[in-house]
Protein backbone atom coordinates (compact mmCIF):
# COMPACT_ATOMS: atom_id res chain seq x y z
CA UNK A 1 0.00 0.00 0.00
CA UNK A 2 1.01 3.76 -0.69
CA UNK A 3 1.28 5.32 3.16
CA UNK A 4 0.94 9.32 3.22
CA UNK A 5 2.45 11.66 5.37
CA UNK A 6 0.76 15.13 6.46
CA UNK A 7 0.98 17.80 8.95
CA UNK A 8 3.57 16.56 12.24
CA UNK A 9 2.97 12.94 11.08
CA UNK A 10 5.41 13.89 7.82
CA UNK A 11 7.69 15.78 10.39
CA UNK A 12 7.66 13.12 12.62
CA UNK A 13 8.45 10.39 9.66
CA UNK A 14 10.66 12.91 7.69
CA UNK A 15 8.70 11.41 4.55
CA UNK A 16 6.01 12.66 2.90
CA UNK A 17 4.94 9.44 1.18
CA UNK A 18 6.09 5.92 0.95
CA UNK A 19 5.10 2.54 -0.06
CA UNK A 20 5.16 -0.69 2.39
CA UNK A 21 4.26 -4.37 1.92
CA UNK A 22 1.46 -5.52 4.16
CA UNK A 23 -0.63 -8.32 4.66
CA UNK A 24 -3.58 -8.06 2.41
CA UNK A 25 -6.20 -8.43 5.56
CA UNK A 26 -4.63 -6.48 8.35
CA UNK A 27 -6.50 -4.96 11.75
CA UNK A 28 -6.23 -1.10 11.75
CA UNK A 29 -3.99 -0.97 15.03
CA UNK A 30 -1.41 -4.07 13.23
CA UNK A 31 -0.83 -1.74 10.32
CA UNK A 32 0.18 1.67 12.94
CA UNK A 33 2.26 -0.96 14.52
CA UNK A 34 3.80 -1.42 11.14
CA UNK A 35 4.12 1.66 10.50
CA UNK A 36 5.19 2.74 13.51
CA UNK A 37 8.54 -0.01 13.45
CA UNK A 38 9.44 2.23 10.10
CA UNK A 39 8.91 5.75 12.11
CA UNK A 40 9.28 5.03 15.71
CA UNK A 41 9.21 8.97 16.46
CA UNK A 42 5.12 8.41 15.01
CA UNK A 43 4.41 7.16 18.95
CA UNK A 44 4.66 10.72 19.84
CA UNK A 45 0.74 10.97 18.42
CA UNK A 46 -0.13 8.10 18.86
CA UNK A 47 -3.58 8.85 20.51
CA UNK A 48 -4.26 11.31 18.32
CA UNK A 49 -4.42 10.07 15.35
CA UNK A 50 -6.90 8.46 12.57
CA UNK A 51 -6.08 6.58 9.18
CA UNK A 52 -7.99 7.68 5.92
CA UNK A 53 -7.95 4.09 3.99
CA UNK A 54 -9.11 4.84 0.05
CA UNK A 55 -9.86 8.45 1.46
CA UNK A 56 -12.68 6.74 4.28
CA UNK A 57 -11.62 7.60 7.93
CA UNK A 58 -10.75 4.66 9.87
CA UNK A 59 -9.94 4.61 13.81
CA UNK A 60 -7.03 2.68 14.87
CA UNK A 61 -8.53 -0.12 16.17
CA UNK A 62 -9.45 -3.88 15.88
CA UNK A 63 -11.17 -3.14 12.63
CA UNK A 64 -10.22 -5.62 9.60
CA UNK A 65 -8.71 -3.74 6.65
CA UNK A 66 -8.74 -5.81 3.29
CA UNK A 67 -6.06 -3.93 1.30
CA UNK A 68 -5.16 -4.46 -2.61
CA UNK A 69 -1.56 -3.26 -3.83
CA UNK A 70 -1.36 0.99 -4.78
CA UNK A 71 -4.28 1.37 -1.80
CA UNK A 72 -3.90 4.64 -0.64
CA UNK A 73 -3.68 4.58 3.52
CA UNK A 74 -3.14 8.40 5.02
CA UNK A 75 -2.16 9.16 8.27
CA UNK A 76 -4.39 11.89 9.52
CA UNK A 77 -3.19 13.87 12.58
CA UNK A 78 -5.72 16.41 14.28
CA UNK A 79 -6.92 18.50 11.21
CA UNK A 80 -7.16 21.99 11.75
CA UNK A 81 -8.46 23.62 8.42
CA UNK A 82 -10.98 26.55 7.85
CA UNK B 1 -39.67 30.65 -12.67
CA UNK B 2 -37.29 28.96 -15.17
CA UNK B 3 -34.41 30.09 -12.68
CA UNK B 4 -35.59 28.42 -10.45
CA UNK B 5 -35.36 24.90 -12.04
CA UNK B 6 -31.77 26.11 -12.98
CA UNK B 7 -29.55 23.07 -11.25
CA UNK B 8 -28.03 23.80 -7.77
CA UNK B 9 -24.12 24.20 -7.91
CA UNK B 10 -21.02 23.38 -5.63
CA UNK B 11 -18.16 24.95 -6.60
CA UNK B 12 -15.14 23.82 -4.59
CA UNK B 13 -11.48 24.87 -4.82
CA UNK B 14 -8.44 24.18 -2.90
CA UNK B 15 -5.46 26.29 -4.24
CA UNK B 16 -2.40 28.72 -3.34
CA UNK B 17 -4.20 31.41 -5.22
CA UNK B 18 -5.30 34.51 -3.05
CA UNK B 19 -9.19 34.39 -2.19
CA UNK B 20 -11.47 37.13 -3.68
CA UNK B 21 -15.06 37.51 -1.82
CA UNK B 22 -16.18 39.45 -4.99
CA UNK B 23 -15.25 36.05 -6.98
CA UNK B 24 -16.61 33.76 -4.02
CA UNK B 25 -20.09 35.65 -4.32
CA UNK B 26 -20.45 35.81 -7.47
CA UNK B 27 -20.07 32.19 -8.13
CA UNK B 28 -23.50 31.62 -5.91
CA UNK B 29 -25.94 34.87 -6.80
CA UNK B 30 -28.77 33.83 -8.70
CA UNK B 31 -31.51 35.84 -9.79
CA UNK B 32 -34.13 33.24 -8.15
CA UNK B 33 -32.21 33.55 -4.56
CA UNK B 34 -32.99 37.05 -2.38
CA UNK B 35 -30.21 36.10 -0.03
CA UNK B 36 -26.20 35.00 0.44
CA UNK B 37 -24.67 34.20 3.07
CA UNK B 38 -20.55 33.89 3.74
CA UNK B 39 -18.05 32.83 5.63
CA UNK B 40 -14.64 34.22 5.53
CA UNK B 41 -11.83 32.59 7.88
CA UNK B 42 -8.80 35.07 7.81
CA UNK B 43 -5.40 34.82 9.88
CA UNK B 44 -5.07 36.02 12.84
CA UNK B 45 -1.87 38.06 14.38
CA UNK B 46 -1.67 36.85 17.24
CA UNK B 47 -2.38 33.11 19.13
CA UNK B 48 -1.75 32.88 23.08
CA UNK B 49 -0.30 36.32 22.92
CA UNK B 50 2.19 35.19 20.70
CA UNK B 51 2.53 37.12 17.24
CA UNK B 52 1.67 35.10 14.58
CA UNK B 53 4.24 35.75 11.32
CA UNK B 54 1.92 33.95 9.24
CA UNK B 55 0.30 30.62 8.66
CA UNK B 56 0.71 27.79 6.30
CA UNK B 57 -1.93 25.35 5.08
CA UNK B 58 -1.60 21.48 3.71
CA UNK B 59 -4.42 19.24 2.51
CA UNK B 60 -5.06 15.95 1.43
CA UNK B 61 -6.57 17.77 -1.51
CA UNK B 62 -8.85 14.66 -3.00
CA UNK B 63 -9.80 13.75 0.15
CA UNK B 64 -10.26 16.98 1.48
CA UNK B 65 -12.79 17.20 -2.05
CA UNK B 66 -14.75 14.05 -1.25
CA UNK B 67 -15.45 15.28 2.20
CA UNK B 68 -15.97 19.16 1.24
CA UNK B 69 -18.62 17.38 -1.45
CA UNK B 70 -19.82 15.54 1.50
CA UNK B 71 -20.99 18.50 3.57
CA UNK B 72 -22.66 20.12 0.17
CA UNK B 73 -24.65 16.80 0.17
CA UNK B 74 -25.88 17.27 3.55
CA UNK B 75 -26.52 21.04 3.23
CA UNK B 76 -28.93 20.03 0.41
CA UNK B 77 -30.51 17.38 2.70
CA UNK B 78 -30.61 19.50 5.57
CA UNK B 79 -32.25 22.84 3.12
CA UNK B 80 -33.51 21.69 0.16
CA UNK B 81 -33.75 25.12 -0.86
CA UNK B 82 -30.37 25.88 -1.04
CA UNK B 83 -29.05 27.20 -4.12
CA UNK B 84 -25.39 27.62 -4.86
CA UNK B 85 -22.29 26.53 -2.30
CA UNK B 86 -18.61 27.82 -2.81
CA UNK B 87 -16.27 26.62 -0.75
CA UNK B 88 -12.67 27.89 -1.37
CA UNK B 89 -9.76 27.39 0.75
CA UNK B 90 -6.45 28.45 0.38
CA UNK B 91 -3.17 25.77 0.84
CA UNK B 92 0.43 26.91 1.48
CA UNK B 93 1.32 30.31 2.73
CA UNK B 94 -1.23 32.96 4.06
CA UNK B 95 -0.70 36.08 5.17
CA UNK B 96 -1.82 37.72 8.33
CA UNK B 97 -5.29 39.41 7.28
CA UNK B 98 -5.79 37.41 4.31
CA UNK B 99 -8.62 34.76 3.47
CA UNK B 100 -7.97 31.31 4.73
CA UNK B 101 -11.23 29.79 4.08
CA UNK B 102 -14.58 31.76 2.20
CA UNK B 103 -17.48 29.89 2.33
CA UNK B 104 -20.88 31.57 0.21
CA UNK B 105 -24.43 29.92 -0.16
CA UNK B 106 -27.30 31.54 -1.35
CA UNK B 107 -31.07 30.50 -1.16
CA UNK B 108 -34.23 32.28 -1.70
CA UNK B 109 -35.10 33.33 1.61
CA UNK B 110 -32.07 33.83 4.30
CA UNK B 111 -32.47 31.73 6.89
CA UNK B 112 -31.26 28.79 4.62
CA UNK B 113 -28.26 30.21 4.17
CA UNK B 114 -27.18 31.50 7.20
CA UNK B 115 -27.49 28.14 9.28
CA UNK B 116 -25.83 26.23 5.93
CA UNK B 117 -23.00 28.75 6.13
CA UNK B 118 -22.54 27.95 10.05
CA UNK B 119 -22.97 24.50 9.43
CA UNK B 120 -20.75 24.15 6.34
CA UNK B 121 -18.12 26.13 8.55
CA UNK B 122 -18.69 23.69 11.86
CA UNK B 123 -18.31 20.24 9.68
CA UNK B 124 -15.36 21.47 7.58
CA UNK B 125 -13.25 22.05 10.81
CA UNK B 126 -14.57 18.32 12.15
CA UNK B 127 -14.28 16.49 9.66
CA UNK B 128 -11.94 18.42 6.04
CA UNK B 129 -8.50 16.70 5.86
CA UNK B 130 -6.80 20.43 5.91
CA UNK B 131 -3.69 21.43 8.62
CA UNK B 132 -2.95 24.74 9.75
CA UNK B 133 0.69 25.71 10.64
CA UNK B 134 1.65 28.92 12.70
CA UNK B 135 4.44 30.53 12.31
CA UNK B 136 5.51 32.52 15.31
CA UNK B 137 8.78 34.50 15.57
CA UNK B 138 11.08 31.79 16.99
CA UNK B 139 9.03 28.39 16.83
CA UNK B 140 5.70 27.24 15.00
CA UNK B 141 3.02 25.27 15.98
CA UNK B 142 0.66 22.72 13.99
CA UNK B 143 -3.15 23.72 15.36
CA UNK B 144 -5.89 21.96 16.03
CA UNK B 145 -9.11 22.40 15.32
CA UNK B 146 -11.78 21.58 18.89
CA UNK B 147 -14.12 20.34 16.61
CA UNK B 148 -11.64 17.23 15.73
CA UNK B 149 -12.56 14.58 17.53
CA UNK B 150 -9.19 12.86 17.46
CA UNK B 151 -7.64 15.15 18.75
CA UNK B 152 -6.75 15.26 22.25
CA UNK B 153 -7.27 18.81 23.31
CA UNK B 154 -9.16 20.37 26.22
CA UNK B 155 -12.35 20.35 25.06
CA UNK C 1 -1.34 42.69 20.72
CA UNK C 2 -2.25 46.59 19.88
CA UNK C 3 -4.35 45.74 17.46
CA UNK C 4 -6.83 43.66 19.34
CA UNK C 5 -7.41 47.28 21.68
CA UNK C 6 -7.65 49.05 18.49
CA UNK C 7 -11.35 50.75 18.42
CA UNK C 8 -14.64 49.00 17.26
CA UNK C 9 -15.97 50.73 14.38
CA UNK C 10 -19.49 50.46 13.20
CA UNK C 11 -19.58 51.44 9.34
CA UNK C 12 -23.44 52.25 8.21
CA UNK C 13 -24.61 53.92 4.99
CA UNK C 14 -27.33 54.11 3.14
CA UNK C 15 -27.36 55.73 -0.29
CA UNK C 16 -27.98 55.14 -3.95
CA UNK C 17 -24.82 53.79 -5.14
CA UNK C 18 -24.40 49.88 -6.02
CA UNK C 19 -22.99 47.84 -2.96
CA UNK C 20 -19.94 45.85 -3.34
CA UNK C 21 -18.89 42.96 -1.07
CA UNK C 22 -15.39 43.67 -1.14
CA UNK C 23 -15.76 46.93 -0.13
CA UNK C 24 -17.90 45.73 2.38
CA UNK C 25 -15.68 43.14 3.56
CA UNK C 26 -12.71 45.29 3.71
CA UNK C 27 -14.11 47.92 5.83
CA UNK C 28 -14.83 45.18 8.60
CA UNK C 29 -11.14 42.83 8.12
CA UNK C 30 -8.77 43.22 10.87
CA UNK C 31 -5.65 41.32 11.45
CA UNK C 32 -7.03 40.38 15.44
CA UNK C 33 -10.08 38.77 14.01
CA UNK C 34 -9.67 35.10 12.57
CA UNK C 35 -13.62 35.18 11.09
CA UNK C 36 -15.75 37.69 9.03
CA UNK C 37 -19.34 36.64 8.30
CA UNK C 38 -21.76 38.01 5.80
CA UNK C 39 -25.17 38.70 4.64
CA UNK C 40 -25.88 39.78 1.38
CA UNK C 41 -29.79 41.09 0.37
CA UNK C 42 -30.53 40.29 -2.97
CA UNK C 43 -33.28 41.00 -5.34
CA UNK C 44 -35.20 37.89 -6.50
CA UNK C 45 -36.68 37.88 -10.24
CA UNK C 46 -40.20 36.37 -8.50
CA UNK C 47 -42.68 36.69 -6.04
CA UNK C 48 -46.04 34.59 -6.10
CA UNK C 49 -45.08 33.71 -9.49
CA UNK C 50 -44.88 37.17 -10.27
CA UNK C 51 -42.12 38.22 -12.73
CA UNK C 52 -40.20 41.02 -10.32
CA UNK C 53 -38.65 43.99 -13.15
CA UNK C 54 -36.99 45.50 -10.77
CA UNK C 55 -37.28 47.14 -6.88
CA UNK C 56 -37.14 50.24 -5.47
CA UNK C 57 -36.08 51.33 -1.68
CA UNK C 58 -36.73 54.50 0.26
CA UNK C 59 -36.29 54.85 3.65
CA UNK C 60 -36.58 57.57 6.39
CA UNK C 61 -32.82 57.90 6.24
CA UNK C 62 -31.83 59.87 9.69
CA UNK C 63 -34.36 57.29 11.76
CA UNK C 64 -33.07 54.38 9.89
CA UNK C 65 -29.45 55.00 10.30
CA UNK C 66 -30.68 55.57 14.37
CA UNK C 67 -32.28 52.35 14.42
CA UNK C 68 -28.84 50.72 12.88
CA UNK C 69 -26.70 52.02 15.13
CA UNK C 70 -29.41 50.92 18.13
CA UNK C 71 -28.52 47.24 16.17
CA UNK C 72 -24.77 47.91 16.68
CA UNK C 73 -25.19 49.01 20.21
CA UNK C 74 -27.08 45.93 21.24
CA UNK C 75 -24.71 43.34 19.47
CA UNK C 76 -21.88 45.12 21.00
CA UNK C 77 -23.85 44.27 24.29
CA UNK C 78 -24.29 40.29 23.77
CA UNK C 79 -21.39 40.13 21.64
CA UNK C 80 -18.43 41.99 23.24
CA UNK C 81 -15.66 40.37 21.07
CA UNK C 82 -17.38 41.13 18.03
CA UNK C 83 -15.20 43.55 16.73
CA UNK C 84 -16.18 45.52 13.10
CA UNK C 85 -20.10 45.81 11.58
CA UNK C 86 -20.32 47.30 8.20
CA UNK C 87 -24.39 47.94 6.82
CA UNK C 88 -24.82 49.13 3.69
CA UNK C 89 -28.40 49.39 2.44
CA UNK C 90 -28.79 50.43 -1.00
CA UNK C 91 -31.62 53.00 -1.62
CA UNK C 92 -34.06 53.73 -4.71
CA UNK C 93 -34.39 51.88 -7.82
CA UNK C 94 -32.06 48.49 -7.52
CA UNK C 95 -31.99 45.91 -10.73
CA UNK C 96 -32.42 42.10 -10.38
CA UNK C 97 -29.62 40.61 -8.79
CA UNK C 98 -27.81 42.96 -7.11
CA UNK C 99 -27.40 43.53 -3.51
CA UNK C 100 -29.93 45.71 -1.39
CA UNK C 101 -28.07 45.46 2.07
CA UNK C 102 -24.88 43.93 2.73
CA UNK C 103 -24.01 43.42 6.50
CA UNK C 104 -20.55 42.13 7.64
CA UNK C 105 -19.36 41.87 11.15
CA UNK C 106 -15.61 40.28 12.08
CA UNK C 107 -14.94 38.42 15.22
CA UNK C 108 -11.76 36.79 16.99
CA UNK C 109 -14.13 33.29 16.56
CA UNK C 110 -16.29 32.40 13.98
CA UNK C 111 -19.71 31.81 16.42
CA UNK C 112 -20.03 35.55 17.11
CA UNK C 113 -19.43 36.61 13.67
CA UNK C 114 -22.43 34.34 12.04
CA UNK C 115 -24.87 34.59 15.24
CA UNK C 116 -24.09 38.71 15.59
CA UNK C 117 -25.03 38.58 11.39
CA UNK C 118 -28.28 36.62 11.47
CA UNK C 119 -29.35 39.28 14.68
CA UNK C 120 -28.72 42.10 12.62
CA UNK C 121 -30.64 41.22 9.76
CA UNK C 122 -33.33 39.98 11.34
CA UNK C 123 -33.60 42.81 13.51
CA UNK C 124 -32.81 45.38 10.72
CA UNK C 125 -36.23 43.54 9.25
CA UNK C 126 -38.37 44.45 12.15
CA UNK C 127 -36.70 48.08 13.48
CA UNK C 128 -35.46 50.15 10.67
CA UNK C 129 -37.98 51.91 8.72
CA UNK C 130 -36.93 51.17 5.18
CA UNK C 131 -39.86 50.45 2.68
CA UNK C 132 -39.27 48.20 -0.34
CA UNK C 133 -41.89 48.58 -3.64
CA UNK C 134 -41.38 45.50 -5.72
CA UNK C 135 -41.98 46.49 -9.28
CA UNK C 136 -43.82 43.73 -11.55
CA UNK C 137 -44.34 43.90 -15.25
CA UNK C 138 -48.13 45.33 -14.86
CA UNK C 139 -48.49 46.49 -10.95
CA UNK C 140 -46.67 47.50 -8.01
CA UNK C 141 -46.21 46.65 -4.50
CA UNK C 142 -45.62 47.83 -1.06
CA UNK C 143 -43.70 44.96 0.66
CA UNK C 144 -44.28 44.28 4.17
CA UNK C 145 -41.74 42.19 6.37
CA UNK C 146 -43.22 39.10 8.69
CA UNK C 147 -40.63 40.86 11.27
CA UNK C 148 -42.27 43.80 11.30
CA UNK C 149 -44.93 43.96 14.38
CA UNK C 150 -47.56 46.56 13.51
CA UNK C 151 -47.75 44.66 9.71
CA UNK C 152 -51.12 42.69 9.28
CA UNK C 153 -50.10 40.29 7.17
CA UNK C 154 -50.38 36.65 8.24
CA UNK C 155 -48.03 35.43 10.79
CA UNK D 1 -45.49 69.42 13.73
CA UNK D 2 -43.89 68.39 10.65
CA UNK D 3 -45.69 64.88 8.87
CA UNK D 4 -43.33 63.19 6.97
CA UNK D 5 -45.38 60.17 5.28
CA UNK D 6 -43.35 57.70 3.59
CA UNK D 7 -44.46 54.53 0.94
CA UNK D 8 -48.07 53.58 0.79
CA UNK D 9 -49.08 56.25 3.10
CA UNK D 10 -47.10 58.92 0.99
CA UNK D 11 -49.36 57.56 -2.19
CA UNK D 12 -52.12 57.56 -0.01
CA UNK D 13 -51.63 60.87 1.20
CA UNK D 14 -50.52 62.41 -1.82
CA UNK D 15 -47.77 64.48 -0.37
CA UNK D 16 -44.61 63.42 1.30
CA UNK D 17 -44.15 66.18 4.16
CA UNK D 18 -46.39 69.07 5.25
CA UNK D 19 -46.47 71.31 8.08
CA UNK D 20 -49.51 71.12 10.46
CA UNK D 21 -50.50 72.92 13.90
CA UNK D 22 -52.10 71.06 16.69
CA UNK D 23 -52.29 71.12 20.30
CA UNK D 24 -49.00 70.52 22.31
CA UNK D 25 -50.68 67.68 24.48
CA UNK D 26 -52.38 65.27 22.15
CA UNK D 27 -52.47 61.50 22.33
CA UNK D 28 -51.08 59.45 19.38
CA UNK D 29 -54.58 58.51 18.40
CA UNK D 30 -56.01 61.71 18.61
CA UNK D 31 -53.17 62.98 16.26
CA UNK D 32 -53.88 60.46 13.66
CA UNK D 33 -57.73 61.27 13.63
CA UNK D 34 -55.92 64.84 13.02
CA UNK D 35 -54.14 63.73 9.96
CA UNK D 36 -56.51 61.46 8.84
CA UNK D 37 -59.30 64.55 8.58
CA UNK D 38 -56.70 66.22 5.96
CA UNK D 39 -56.26 62.77 4.18
CA UNK D 40 -59.22 60.02 4.06
CA UNK D 41 -57.69 57.34 2.63
CA UNK D 42 -55.19 56.90 5.36
CA UNK D 43 -57.86 55.21 6.72
CA UNK D 44 -56.94 52.26 4.22
CA UNK D 45 -54.26 51.34 6.73
CA UNK D 46 -55.22 53.02 9.93
CA UNK D 47 -54.40 49.55 11.62
CA UNK D 48 -51.70 49.15 10.49
CA UNK D 49 -49.79 51.91 10.69
CA UNK D 50 -47.62 53.78 13.38
CA UNK D 51 -45.81 56.81 13.94
CA UNK D 52 -42.18 57.71 14.74
CA UNK D 53 -41.96 60.78 16.82
CA UNK D 54 -38.51 62.39 16.92
CA UNK D 55 -37.28 59.24 15.64
CA UNK D 56 -38.99 56.75 18.00
CA UNK D 57 -41.50 54.45 17.45
CA UNK D 58 -45.02 55.32 18.97
CA UNK D 59 -48.21 53.43 18.47
CA UNK D 60 -51.71 55.03 17.73
CA UNK D 61 -53.10 54.76 21.50
CA UNK D 62 -53.70 56.77 24.29
CA UNK D 63 -49.82 57.86 24.66
CA UNK D 64 -49.93 61.59 25.29
CA UNK D 65 -46.99 63.48 22.81
CA UNK D 66 -45.73 66.45 24.07
CA UNK D 67 -45.10 67.96 20.90
CA UNK D 68 -43.02 71.40 19.65
CA UNK D 69 -42.70 73.53 16.81
CA UNK D 70 -40.90 71.86 14.28
CA UNK D 71 -40.75 68.20 15.46
CA UNK D 72 -41.01 65.72 13.03
CA UNK D 73 -43.84 62.89 13.30
CA UNK D 74 -43.21 60.28 10.16
CA UNK D 75 -46.10 58.15 9.01
CA UNK D 76 -44.33 54.48 9.61
CA UNK D 77 -46.23 51.87 7.07
CA UNK D 78 -45.38 48.37 7.57
CA UNK D 79 -41.29 48.45 7.16
CA UNK D 80 -39.39 45.61 4.41
CA UNK D 81 -36.11 46.84 4.39
CA UNK D 82 -32.74 44.55 4.01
Amino acid sequence: VVVLYFARSAELAGVRTESISVPQQITALQLWEEIVRRHSRLTAIQDQVVFAVRQEYVLLGDQLLVLHSGDEVAIIPPISGG
Amino acid sequence: MNESKDEQKDFIKLDNEKLSTDEVSKLVISPCCGAMSLFVGTTRNNFDGKKVIHLEYEAYAPMAEAEIKKICRDIRQKWPSVKHIAVHHRLGLVPISEASVIIAISSPHRVESLDAVKYCINTLKATVPIWKKEIYEEEYSWKENKECFWANTEK
